[in-house]
């Protein structure tokens, strides 16, 4: 499946302690694929490696047939786009100024139709544009981190625990909100997070992650609640 | 495991010991061959100089220094000193006392016949008394406080307290009595200097308006020139470092406060370093008190043209020939001092000097058992169009507090 | 007009100064998140480029002036490529350290070529002409430096504020990690506020030196007041620095007049303790970035 | 913090350098040589004391030779112009600098990150300018510097000619060495290496975190007055332009370039770096650069130094195992500490032990609200005596915010929280610790430069009645009380089961699974109550799992410990744990048995997330 994300036997470790011992994975362009698994299984370790975060011990990783770089700035001009755990907006600065960053930092142009694009996709934001960013509720937080991640005109999100820390009905709203915007720019999804209905509901394909290696499932939707509890707990 | 270690600790112990030997090795030179006196073989004369060569008061210390060096370079190439040449080992202080101290350690050790020259005040506070308790004489330091019970040093240029006390006397006597407000650096005998200012302005019939004392390395002089301005003086007395004079004045010129008479200064302000940072406004009207003569002087003729063949590239300005006069006064104390050479024989020569003219661009010089002061008048030095000119000297009588 | 009041004037003047160098410690802190105590040397430094060039090599001024800030912009690159880029991820107070190693290099360097002959008496760019403002006649040059500091610090706000890169600049210092997952190239940005910062140096020496009087120590005790001011707007505050400049210098000039400089040395310390300690965010900074 | 790794007993390489200075004194050099190592050895006191501030504590302080200024100017006032005797008054400037130390020191401690750094360097500053200033001119003599009386004590001549300053100045440095080796190795010293890797674990280990600190500060500055002595003496005439304030800039440098936090790299940097300038008299300015990029190039690429180059050279050479360092066992390593048949259950905290029944853990309505976010909702929670109550839930659920209300480092908005019979909602961590209640952290901050065992008795810290003075007067003087903590430290580790021989291997070479082993060990180490877990499985595979849930039910059977365990793994906790709580944006969902819970529809709903909002949901 070229013109996506190929990741094939992909090893990381931090230190002495080896998280990633196999990670095969790909998202194929417009794809919404999940990545789950218990917490601590490396789903976070897994993203960090991809976006050049934590160095890759081994493993072939390439976007769209090229090889991703290992510089975080550079893997993103290519089009890989993360949105890190914790959510990580910038503090100092506003709202608009951190949509404004997510533009800037690739060299895109941000101006009032990209503005009212990311507006469009999460209207709980309007109100706040002038407001710093680190004054914002979790939930608000998460919707500016995805926001700014679009952007960047990715051709690939990465969303690290999108649903962390947000009221089930918070996290329905940011989902079709990402959903509808991917689907709108053709940017393929790639989501990490501990809600597994709601993944299993909307990807095309699930990876679950354990012992440092993952399996492949196609028919997510097709699965029963028992199967993923054996799976998960 | 432990025994191994500790035997790299005594191998460690070792290589410093024998790094720190071969460092002592270099320090102590050959001593003295069998002559009359340390530092003086048959065919050389050992001086040492420890002067500021780096730090704010490198520019006048260096030229300072190589004054002096064209002297000694001129006496070397005409047959040196009863056929002894003369052999000066400059060594930096950077104007602080720990390398001072050093510096004057090393010449005891070397030894040196004796010390010459070196700038300013805290270098020359700080070696006396070791130079005093090896014997070993230090002549003419370019600074300006007293050392009364000392038999080894030799200074040249009046006291600061002398020169202050002078200058208001001549500079009222001059351009007619009026108020004098003094801006006083925190130098050696600063309440002396207050105190004498405070005497002798009343003296000759003027007013004492206050003073302001400021520490070195201020940054910003408008607060003591606003103060100074509120008083309206005829004169203003500057005693301080070259630079903070120099930014004291400018200040001055900023605020539009000059005063109405004269800036006063001590040697400091009769310097072109002074001249050239200050705006021209100020120079005009600058009246302060020199050691030696300007280089347009004719009498500084002789130390120009030795510089300018021993020494080309030093700019020949008044530190240079303060350099150049006083080791021509020392050439001519040893000469005097006949071949078989003693440092006390020195000082008998030294002393015995009376109203000399040692050195055409200093004032004639006497020294005595109880005074080691060689000028005891100064050239009279003001400003035009940046350009310095001394007219006529001036006696400076020694002020008793 | 009182003595007071005459001093306060004159405080506002030299506040400006200290408020542009405080602006370039800010311009940094805010892009690199270093407190950078070689900021001073590297203005004199900058200084001396310009009064080699002019005074020694006989350029005149304006072409001095104009390699000065080349220089100097070169020299502040210079110092990120080679002092603070490798190995950067050590923590804020390791690179602190190493800003102060450049503070002593730059002061060697200056001693060693330039030293001999100092101070040097800069050549004159504005007339001593002095302006009366309410009964002080503050100096041409405290009302070009209030100028050309208004001048300054209103091309950086619009940089900061209304281009792309200033966007970027303020952005890297908070979270340099998440700037580079977004494709910010962090180290490109910081050489490029190395480099302002470097210009902004070299205007305030040029600004200090005509009655500060050039030599290596030249900016010593103006630093310290900078960085009292650029602790007192809040490290991060542009406009903060230049407040923070003015009340340290209105106080410094008054407690010096009522009291003599000790005393104000004494009273700005003071001061710098009280805001450390009540507002380590100082009066206009938000969360101090911390990196240690 | 300095990132660079402080060292543990490096006296013996310290000892080997003054026993070089003491061979140098004994050789007939001459009076230039005797003054510029005299010289070295006083800024040496100045740098070894400075060491422990910077080196151990990690704190920076670019003012410190203003101390030196201090005591130099103060020593010489006392005597020349009160006549005081040079001991009197060597004790008494060491106390005024104390005084003031620990007033400035008060406010520095305070200060974040690079405030501390600049408020000393103003000081410097400040300092310079009052030595020259005119308020303390009738003792300072401000510019005109104050002549030094030459020192004699009977035939012994201590002035800057006579050889016995020599001497003078090499006990003192012998004496600066030896105690502040003492202060660095001792408990107190441990404390300090525990604040720079964190300050709020050395907190919830019963350490005053601000008063160790200022002990600290206020140290390295008595002891560089004290090298105000031997400087004053040497140069014979103290002027401000000697205490200049970028002399603090070179002392630091030394310590950088010597080898911060080593003592031994400190005493190396300041004599290279006091005697090579003089040895090469030649122009100051290329000796200051030369000085400049050495200090640059160690800042970037060597910040061990040059004691961190010989450890490193001298740790190949021997190839000694990579697991104990250059820090020879010296005193209380494990070989001193024979272990007695393990006492039955940590040393019991002076019968702390509640009967049976009682719980060791009541939390009734506990709220924590932080800016507008609710993330604890009136959460009660029972931790009965002598079991195992796991606290799961997802992430951002509250469940570490829970832990913190527990263990004092957070304070509770509303509700109680009852140890022993007593609400600990408002006391400070140390008070909590001293109950019992003992905690470990998701990761485990044990101090990476120290042993397994130092870092275990660091959990004893809170619980013996220790006294820094003690702690100066070196190892025999606290032999007792050292001794019985190693034991029970060595008891703590035999209990969780890491073997004598990993006792010497320094934390920073632990896999992650037995740097939580030893964390747990230095919680419970001095007897633990209530031993609180915070995802003690975060970071473990599998095979690491097991052996972890073998020994906290161990503890829950052999030594009657009441456990809370905060954990995601749900297997590892239906293995382990009695009860179970599990938490929901900030609100109990469900309690009890873990099979009973587990199978609850909410549950799984609360981990495997909802399909739909408000849909129905199945089995």
């Amino acid at each position: 499946m070229t013109g996506g994300l190929e990741v094939a036997g992909l090893r990381a470790a931090y230190g002495s302690a080896v998280v990633l011992t196999g990670v095969d994975l790909s998202v194929g362009p417009g794809e919404v694929v999940g990545l789950v698994g218990r917490n601590g299984a490396g789903k976070t370790t897994t993203l960090r490696a991809i976006s050049g975060t934590i160095p890759r011990n081994a493993g072939g990783l390439s976007f769209g047939g090229v090889s991703l770089p290992t510089h975080p700035y550079r893997v993103a001009r290519q089009g890989v786009i993360h949105v890190p755990e914790g959510r990580m907006v910038l503090r100092g600065l506003t709202v608009e100024e951190n949509l404004a960053f997510g533009a800037a930092a690739v060299g895109a142009a941000f101006g009032a139709a990209e503005r009212e694009r990311a507006l469009a996709w999460f209207p709980a934001l309007r109100p706040l544009m002038a407001r710093r960013a680190g004054l914002l509720s979790g939930g608000e937080q998460q919707m500016l981190a995805i926001a700014r991640g679009l952007m960047a005109r990715p051709r690939l999100l990465m969303v690290d625990e999108m649903s962390l820390g947000l009221a089930p009905r918070a996290v329905r709203e940011v989902l079709d909100a990402v959903l509808s915007a991917c689907r709108e720019q053709g940017v393929a999804l790639l989501m990490v997070d501990q809600n597994l209905r709601l993944l299993s509901a909307h990807c095309d394909r699930l990876y679950v992650l354990a012992g440092g290696a993952t399996t492949r499932y196609d028919d997510p939707a097709g699965r029963t609640d028992a199967f993923w509890q054996s799976v998960y707990f | 495991m432990k025994r191994s270690f500790w035997l790299l600790s005594t191998a460690v112990a070792a290589v410093f010991v024998v790094a720190a030997c071969g460092g002592s090795g270099t320090a102590t030179s050959s001593g003295n061959g069998g002559a009359t006196a340390p530092g003086v073989t048959s065919d050389t004369i050992q001086i040492g100089t420890t002067s500021a060569l780096t730090g704010n008061v490198s520019g006048p210390a260096t030229l300072t220094t190589n004054g002096a060096q064209a002297v000694f370079d001129k006496v070397n190439a005409t047959g040196g000193i009863h056929g002894r040449k003369l052999k000066v080992n400059v060594l930096d202080d950077g104007y602080t006392a720990p390398k001072a101290v050093a510096n004057a350690r090393t010449f005891v050790d070397q030894p040196v016949f004796a010390v010459f020259g070196g700038y300013g005040t805290v270098p020359a506070q700080s070696i006396v008394p070791i130079l005093e308790q090896a014997k070993v004489p230090y002549l003419f330091p370019y600074q300006g406080n007293p050392y009364p019970d000392t038999k080894y040093v030799f200074l040249m240029m009046p006291l600061y307290r002398n020169q202050t006390a002078a200058v208001i006397k001549e500079a009222i006597q001059k351009y007619g009595k009026g108020s004098v407000y003094a801006l006083v650096g925190k130098t050696a005998d600063t309440p002396q200097t207050v105190q004498v200012a405070q005497q002798a302005t009343t003296d000759a019939g003027g007013k004492w308006l206050g003073y302001d004392e400021v520490n070195q390395g201020t940054t910003d002089y408008t607060p003591y020139v606003l103060r100074m301005k509120q008083a309206h003086p005829d004169f203003v007395l500057v005693s301080t470092t070259p630079t903070d004079c120099a930014r004291y004045v400018t200040a001055m010129v900023a605020q539009g406060a000059l005063p109405a008479k004269r800036i006063l200064g001590l040697q400091t302000l009769a310097t072109e370093s002074f001249i050239n940072a200050v705006p021209s406004e100020a120079s005009d009207v600058l009246f302060a008190p020199g050691p030696n003569a300007a280089p347009s002087n004719k009498l500084a003729a002789d130390c120009v043209a030795t510089v300018h063949k021993y020494s080309p590239n030093t700019q020949v300005t008044m530190e240079t020939l303060w350099g150049c006069g006083t080791a021509q006064v020392l050439v001519y104390a040893l000469e005097k001092a006949g071949t078989n050479l003693t440092r006390d024989g020195l000082v008998k020569t030294l002393e015995g000097m009376h109203q000399i003219d040692a050195a055409p661009v200093l004032t004639p010089i006497s020294f005595s058992a109880s005074n080691h002061v060689g000028e005891s008048s100064m050239y009279q030095f003001t400003s035009s169009g940046k350009q310095l000119a001394s007219a006529g000297t001036m006696p400076i009588p020694d002020v008793k507090t | 007009m009182g003595l007071v009041g005459a001093a306060a004037i004159s405080g506002v003047a030299v506040g400006f100064v200290y408020g542009m160098l405080a602006f370039s410690i800010v311009l940094l802190f805010k892009a690199s998140g270093i407190p950078n105590f070689a900021q001073g040397n590297i203005a004199t430094f900058g200084t001396f480029i310009v009064y080699l060039l002019a005074a020694r090599t006989g350029l005149p001024l304006p072409v001095a002036i104009a390699l000065g800030f080349l220089g100097t912009a070169a020299l502040g690159v210079v110092i990120y490529l080679g002092g603070i880029l490798p190995r950067g991820e050590a923590g804020t107070l390791n690179l602190a350290i190493r800003t102060l190693a450049i503070y002593l290099l730059l002061f060697a360097v200056m001693n060693l070529f330039w030293g001999v002959g100092q101070p040097f008496a800069f050549p004159r760019f504005l007339p001593a002409a002095s302006v009366p403002v309410a009964g002080v006649s503050v100096s041409l040059l405290s009302v070009v430096t209030v100028a050309v500091a208004l001048v300054l610090g209103g091309a950086f706000w619009l940089l900061y504020n209304r281009t792309a890169t200033g966007l970027l600049l303020r952005g890297i210092a908070d979270r340099p990690e998440v700037a580079r997952l977004l494709g910010a190239n962090t180290a490109r940005l910081s050489a490029m506020a190395w480099l302002l910062a470097g210009l902004v140096a070299v205007v305030v020496g040029l600004l200090t030196v005509p009655t500060a009087l050039l030599s290596s120590d030249m900016m010593d005790s103006f630093f310290l007041y900078a960085f009292t001011a650029a602790l007192l707007g809040g490290m991060t505050s542009l406009p903060g620095a230049f407040v923070g400049g003015v009340a340290v210098g209105v106080v410094s000039n008054v407690v010096t007049v009522l009291r003599g400089q000790e005393i104000s040395i004494l009273a700005i310390f003071a001061l710098l303790i009280a805001i450390l300690l009540v507002r380590p965010d100082g009066l206009f900074g938000h969360g101090v970035v911390e990196r240690l | 913090m300095f990132a660079a790794r402080a060292h543990s007993r490096t006296l013996p390489f310290s000892l080997a350098i003054l026993a070089a200075l003491a061979l140098l004194g004994l050789l007939p050099i001459d009076q230039g040589m005797r003054y510029i190592v005299v010289l070295s050895m006083a800024w040496g006191i100045a740098a070894v004391g400075l060491d422990l501030f910077s080196g151990y504590l990690g704190q920076a302080n670019f003012g410190q030779f203003a101390f030196v200024g201090i005591g130099a100017y103060s020593i010489t006032a006392l005597r020349s112009e009160a006549n005081v005797g040079v001991v009197p008054a060597l004790l008494l400037t060491m106390a005024l600098t104390a005084v003031l130390a620990a007033i400035v020191g008060a406010a520095t401690v305070r200060l974040q990150h690079f405030g501390a750094a600049l408020a000393t360097f103003f000081f410097a500053f400040v300092l310079f300018n009052v030595l020259g200033g005119n308020t303390l001119d009738p003792v300072t003599h401000s510019e005109n510097g104050l002549a030094v009386p030459p020192l004699s004590w009977g035939p012994l001549d201590f002035s800057a000619t006579g050889e016995w300053l020599y001497w003078l100045a090499w006990a003192m440095l012998l004496a600066a060495v030896l105690v502040t080796s003492n202060y660095a190795n001792s408990r107190a010293g441990r404390a300090l290496r525990l604040i720079k890797r964190s300050e709020s674990v050395a907190g919830t280990l019963g350490v005053r975190v601000r008063l160790a600190k200022l002990s600290a500060f206020v140290f390295s500055a008595v002891v560089a007055a004290a090298a105000g002595l031997p400087l004053s003496l040497a140069i014979g005439y103290l002027a401000p332009e000697t205490f200049h304030f970028s002399n603090s800039i070179t002392l630091f440098a030394m310590l950088v370039v010597g080898g911060i936090g080593s003592i031994a790299g400190a005493l190396i940097g300041a004599l290279i770096f006091t005697a090579l300038p003089q040895l090469m008299q030649g122009a100051g300015a290329a000796e200051a650069l030369l000085f400049a990029v050495i200090f640059l190039v160690f800042a970037i690429g060597l910040p061990d130094g040059i004691f961190g180059l010989l450890a490193r050279a001298w740790q190949l050479a021997v190839r000694t195992p990579p697991g104990s360092r250059l820090a020879a066992r010296r005193g209380s390593g494990a070989s001193r500490v024979h272990v007695a048949s393990a006492a039955p259950g940590p040393a019991p905290a002076d019968g702390l032990r509640g009967p049976g029944g009682e719980d060791a853990l009541v939390a009734e309505d506990v709220s924590v609200v932080f800016g507008g976010v609710r993330a604890l909702d009136r959460v009660g929670l029972r931790v009965r005596s002598a079991s195992i109550h796991a606290l799961v839930g997802p992430n951002g659920a509250g469940k570490t915010t829970f832990l913190n209300c527990v263990s004092g480092l957070l304070r509770p908005t509303a509700g109680r929280v009852v140890v022993a019979g007593r609400d600990v909602g408002r006391s400070p961590t140390h008070e909590i610790r001293a109950l019992g209640v003992s905690r470990t952290f998701q990761n485990p901050s044990l101090v990476p430069d120290l042993s397994v065992l130092d870092n275990v008795m660091l959990g004893l810290y809170g619980s013996h009645r220790w006294s820094l003075v003690r702690d100066l007067a070196g190892d025999w003087a606290s032999r007792g009380r050292q001794r019985a903590v190693g034991e029970q430290a060595a008891a703590a580790l035999e209990q969780v089961g890491v073997p004598a021989a990993r006792w010497d291997v320094l934390a920073s070479d632990l896999s992650l699974g037995e740097q939580k082993v030893v964390d747990i060990a230095r919680a419970i180490a001095g007897g633990s109550r209530l031993l609180l877990l915070d995802e003690p499985t975060s970071g473990l595979g599998d095979a690491e799992m097991g052996p972890l849930a073998d020994l906290l039910k161990r503890l829950r059977a052999d030594h009657r410990l009441s456990i809370l365990v905060v954990a995601h793994n749900i297997g590892f906790v239906q293995d382990t744990s009695d009860t179970v709580t599990v938490l929901d944006f900030g609100r109990v969902i469900a309690e009890g048995e873990p099979n009973r819970v587990i199978a609850d529809p909410e549950v799984i709903t609360a981990y495997l997330g909802v399909a739909e909002v408000g849909a129905e949901v199945s089995a």
